[in-house]
């Protein structure tokens, strides 16, 4: 469903991806693991059109994506929720999510969108009126994927859901994950936390330095000893 | 061992998140130790905090350079006069200097002519100058740079801007060094020079790092030992071997298994 | 291809003769501006075009403290002219009290820069959009000051011809004196420029451009920032303040309505279209800047000064980032492409400044 | 009584010419991340629009300010298309100087369009005014501080309640984001530049009738505008317009009681002061910065 083709990115004269090609297949959750500066984040960058590409294809249902503007591809239906959260600070939680709708014709505004989001996530609507910067990190990194679920996405690409967060809101929001995915939603997940990312991901990719080192159906590379190395290093 | 350094119960809060969470560990003259930890695990604020970059911190860095100092009665720019030296994430490099001027920069706190000297061109101030272009030099020899010294930084691949960076540490005789994440962006081989040159300057001048990195097979190489951090908190310090094989540091890396 | 060996000879003569003798270039230029009354004399040059090249001379020098501040600090000030002012119509007031003209001069420069120092210490606490707004004030202050202020005598302020060292007297309305006058404020833009040179490539000029470049790695290194603003604005005060003492020597009359945000503006311009660090490259901005509209445009177009500096100053950033003093660099470049092609060779390195 | 009286109308009424021009700054501010130092010269040189062709053509002055209007929309537009979106990845500093490089370009063009004479515009009501407590209040101050008053609130609800409106502060907070969350984010800079071009504009309308038209016509306004937003704080839409009102109080006010000369610099000094301890305003706040 959407497909990269030997992908390359570079920044200046670094890099940061080499012939990257992955596959995510309608309706799985597909994981792209590594360590930090592996080049994950880049790579969803440039699927979500903030990067360029140096080399390669992006296609998305048959047409090719690569070098759109970013919020052109917002409305092929590919919501990126960005690493960090990225809350509007200033906004109250419902403008929040109002902006995360901006890419849907005004013509299909549908109230119930909002009204699944906040039960899904039941404190959002606790606390619509608050300003979102003063909500807790799990609670923003709700905001952040609610916002995301505003534009109604087929694709939902994440970065990192977990950085930063408690275990306990980890399992939350992992859970939260796989309720979207067995409702149909398309999700491309990058994280660092690999063991918990692989147990609700369909299929996993293994970056290192900008390369994918690995792949495999994610109950494989849950048991591959290699795994291990890829974060913390060959034994020498 | 000596101590050179020792990290006494630090903790830091960012906006009610504990940043760094009641971290102690010594660090003994001479050695190399890496410190790892995933993304967010607060080593850079770590760093940040002992080089007095940041300072609303609670606890104390305690510096046995010469006679004990307590990092936090300085300013920021008085701890390299006591012999700790750092260098950044991204690279902090003047572009549009040449590399053996940016050299120079490094030296600037242990220049000691004045303004008016250097308007006139007074003789201390000329003397000063050759003395620390000659350093300069000498240190560029040493990592391999001699050749490219009157070449600006900007547009210098990204190993050699590494490199001048750690060169530019070396200008102020330091006794610690920090470096933060020094092989990130090399490839292989640029990686492999970067062992063998950090290897080489602990030994030419004599002098202890403290090294965040992400790049575990280099942290391998070339540490004597390793410190691990999470969400704050020490983990553990230990032999890369030993660290390598400790499930928390595990844990820490690949996430946590609710049912193992 | 022997074009190419003759040149390469002649740019490595040359280059080696300028290291080797490092004041040669600064000396060759003042005998370049010596020509300017020598022409005049013989009236190549007419008596309003040497006017034109004096206030070119003594607009450098507030340029070229702006491109210690701009250039090599990353700060920026719109009160340029406000100093200048500051500087004509100062020693205009000190000389009333009957001082001589040296001690005017210093007085002037003290109590100037030590405004600038001030301003330095502003710049601390506001970072860079804020603070070319409180330069903007600063200048405005200064401007309605010299307007309303009657110590500064309504219109203007004359100062009649000037005393030097006690014996030497010089007066605008001689054309021979007026001669001299150029000479001396030639040379002493060549000791300015000298000066810069002295300041920008030494631990000082080493210490501004880190701390603009990249502020936490200076502090690391032990660069205060509080020292080096207030010594960014106070050298920038220093010079602006040099080149009104110049324009009140040269011209012995001062304006008091002409130090608005227009000619501050202009001085930026020349620092932009000249090139941020680059001290000839700031006599030649200021030449296109000043220069150009008034000596040649002027006839033909009317008065375009204003439009084009503007337009020279956006192309510049847009187009061409390191101003004008970068093309001999990309010539040169140009030149070793060339060479590479027709000799299909690939020794040649590129050129550093 | 009638004095301050006075004093309160002139002040709303100077306020709000700085107030709609510090509007302007702050929303280009907020969306292109740079303070545009030529806001007086694009409201002067679409006054002069205004001025010509109401000399030429015969045109009252309500015909004219909206064709003012419209060309300033235009300006915005090309400013924003010809010179700032290009500069995109330009130093801060080197993006400032491009609006200096605007001002000159305006001052350098106005002669050649209309010549070296000032114009003289109309007041929207020249003649009528009403007496409260002694002081005149004359229709036209009336009618300058209504179209103000309207035009911010109407800009504040269109900013604060409707979904571009929320496009702009989106991608004021966070450029990068609002991208993601698909928000034409060069767009919306655009209509800021359109916009604040207009703001301008009417100000410029505003005080022409009281200074003529000339290049500098704005100046003033100008730089108490930028007083004002530095004043209210930058990271605000509402703090430079209080910031507008209170600065002309304070002029109109220390001119008249204090002295003639004095009154200007002392309240320039005074703000000058104020942001040494105050350095991001009264409503602003220290932008965070990371090593």
């Amino acid at each position: 469903m959407l497909k990269t083709t030997d992908l390359s990115v570079k920044y200046g004269v670094i890099d940061a991806l080499k012939n990257v090609s992955i596959d995510v297949k309608d309706q799985s959750i597909t994981a792209i693991l590594g360590a930090n500066g592996a080049g994950k984040s880049t790579l969803l960058k440039t699927i979500s059109g903030l990067i360029d590409p140096a080399s390669g294809e992006i296609v998305y249902n048959g047409t090719r994506i690569d070098g759109i503007a970013p919020e052109k591809i917002t409305r092929q239906k590919i919501i990126h929720v960005p690493e960090g959260r990225k809350i509007f600070a200033d906004l109250s939680v419902y403008e929040n999510l109002q902006i995360g709708a901006f890419s849907v014709p005004r013509a299909q505004h549908d109230a119930s969108v909002l009204h699944d989001i906040y039960n899904l996530f039941p404190i959002l609507k606790e606390r619509s009126s608050q300003p979102g910067g003063l909500l807790s990190g799990g609670e923003q990194q709700m905001l952040a994927i609610a916002r995301g679920l505003m534009a109604r996405p087929d694709v939902l690409i994440l970065d990192e859901p977990s950085l930063g967060l408690a275990p306990l809101i980890i399992k939350d929001i992992f859970k939260t994950l796989t309720t979207l995915n067995a409702q149909g939603m398309t999700i491309l997940i990058v994280e660092q936390n690999a063991l918990q990312t692989l147990k609700i991901a369909d299929y996993a990719y293994v970056l290192q330095v900008g390369t994918i080192i690995k792949e495999g159906p994610a109950q494989e590379l849950m048991e591959d000893p290699e795994l291990i190395d890829a974060y913390l290093g060959k034994k020498s | 061992m000596e101590k050179l350094l020792s990290i006494d119960h630090v903790s830091m809060t960012f906006g009610g998140l504990k940043a760094l969470d009641d971290i102690s560990f010594d660090i003994h003259r001479g050695e190399i130790v890496g410190l790892i930890g995933p993304n967010g695990a607060g080593k850079t604020t770590l760093f940040n905090c002992l080089t007095q970059f940041y300072k609303e911190y609670e606890g104390t860095f305690t510096l046995y350079s010469d006679a004990p100092v307590d990092l936090g009665t300085l300013k920021v720019t008085d701890v390299i006069d006591h012999g700790l030296a750092r260098t950044f994430q991204n690279i902090e490099l003047i572009p549009d200097l040449s590399i053996i001027d940016n050299l120079l920069i490094g030296a600037h706190a242990s220049t000691k002519d004045t303004f008016i000297e250097e308007v006139f061109k007074m003789k201390r101030a000329t003397s000063e100058e050759a003395r620390l272009r000659k350093k300069a030099e000498d240190v560029l020899a040493i990592i391999g740079l001699t050749a490219m010294k009157d070449f600006y930084v900007k547009g210098q691949p990204y190993g050699i801007l590494k490199r001048v960076e750690i060169a530019r540490t070396l200008m102020s005789d330091p006794t610690l060094i920090v470096l933060d994440e020094p092989a990130a962006g090399l490839n292989d081989q640029e990686t492999d020079d970067l062992e063998e040159i950090i290897k080489i300057i602990q030994k030419e001048f004599n002098v202890t790092l403290l090294i965040i990195e992400h790049d575990m097979g280099f942290v391998m190489n070339v540490c004597d030992r390793v410190c691990a951090i999470n969400f704050g908190k020490f983990i553990a310090i230990d032999t890369p071997a030993k660290i390598q094989a400790n499930p928390a540091v595990q844990e820490a890396y690949l996430g946590r298994d609710d049912d193992a | 291809m022997k074009v190419f060996n003759t040149l390469d000879t002649v740019f490595n003569a040359l280059g080696r003769f300028f290291k080797n003798v490092p004041y040669a270039g600064y000396g060759l230029f003042l005998l370049l501006l010596w020509l300017i009354p020598l022409f005049h004399s013989v009236d190549v040059i007419s008596s309003g075009q040497l006017g034109i090249f004096a206030y070119i001379v003594v607009i450098t020098v507030a340029a070229l403290g702006l491109n210690i501040l701009l250039g090599f600090s990353g700060l920026i000030s719109l009160g340029t002219a406000g100093f200048v002012g500051a500087g004509a119509l100062g020693v205009g007031v000190f000389l009333d009290l009957g001082l001589p003209f040296e001690l005017a001069a210093i007085a002037t420069l003290i109590v100037s820069t030590a405004l600038g120092a001030l301003i330095g210490l502003f710049s601390l606490k506001v970072e860079g959009i804020y603070l070319a707004i409180a330069t903007l004030f600063v200048g405005e202050i200064l401007r309605q000051i010299f307007t309303t202020v009657p110590i500064f005598g309504g219109q203007s302020i004359m100062i009649g011809s000037v005393t030097l060292f006690g014996f030497i007297e010089l007066s605008t309305f001689s054309q021979s004196e007026r001669r001299v006058l150029f000479a001396i404020i030639a040379a002493l833009l060549v000791g300015m420029m000298i000066l810069m040179q002295h300041i920008v490539k030494s631990k000082t000029g080493r210490a501004l451009l880190a701390m603009s470049r990249s502020s936490s790695a200076a502090q690391a290194m032990g660069v205060s920032l509080l020292k080096y603003r207030l010594m960014a604005f106070s050298l920038a005060t220093f010079f602006a303040t040099f080149s009104g003492i110049m324009y009140a020597l040269y011209n012995q009359s001062v304006p008091t309505t002409q130090w608005t945000l227009d000619l501050s503006l202009f001085v930026i311009a020349m620092v932009v279209v000249g090139g941020y660090k680059s001290i000839y490259g700031t006599f030649i901005g200021a030449f296109i800047i000043y220069g150009i509209p008034n000596l040649y445009l002027k006839d033909l177009f009317g008065d375009v000064s204003y439009i084009f500096s503007g337009l020279l100053i956006i192309l510049v950033i847009l187009f061409y980032q390191n101003g004008v003093a970068y093309l001999a660099v990309d010539i040169r470049l140009l030149y070793a492409k060339l060479k590479r092609r027709i000799h299909g060779g690939s020794h040649g390195k590129a050129p550093l400044d | 009584m009638a004095e301050i009286l006075r004093i309160i109308f002139n002040s709303l009424e100077t306020g709000s010419a700085y107030a709609l021009a510090a509007l302007g700054i702050v929303l280009i501010f907020r969306t292109s991340k740079t303070t545009n130092f030529a806001q007086g010269m694009i409201g002067a040189l679409n006054a002069y629009i205004a001025a010509f062709v109401a000399l030429n053509f015969g045109l009252s002055i309500w015909l004219v300010s909206v064709i003012a209007l419209a060309t300033a929309f235009l300006t915005g537009i090309t400013i924003d298309t010809l010179m700032i979106r290009p500069a995109k990845n330009v130093l801060p500093v080197s993006k400032q100087i491009i609006t200096l490089g605007i001002i000159m370009i305006i001052i350098g063009i106005i002669p050649f369009l209309f010549g070296v004479n000032n114009f003289q515009l109309a007041s929207y009501f020249p003649t009528g005014s009403i007496d409260i407590l002694g002081a005149t209040l004359r229709f036209n101050t009336i009618f300058v501080i209504t179209v103000s008053f309207a035009v911010m609130g109407l800009l504040f609800w269109f900013i604060q309640k409707t979904r571009w409106g929320l496009a702009i502060r989106v991608t004021a907070s966070d450029e990068t984001t609002s991208k993601l969350m698909g928000v034409p984010t060069a767009t919306v800079t655009m209509f800021a530049w359109a916009s604040a071009a207009m703001l301008a504009t009417l100000a410029g309308l505003f005080v022409a009738p009281r200074v003529s038209v000339y290049p500098n016509m704005l100046l003033n306004v100008q730089i108490s505008a930028f007083f004002a937003s530095t004043l209210g704080g930058f990271s605000t839409f509402l703090g430079p317009v209080v910031g507008s009102y209170i600065i002309a109080f304070l002029r109109n006010f220390t001119t008249f009681y204090i002295s003639d000369i004095w009154g200007n610099v002392m309240v320039y000094m005074g703000i000058l002061v104020f942001l040494y301890f105050k350095p991001y305003g009264i409503f602003g706040k220290k932008p965070q910065k990371k090593v």
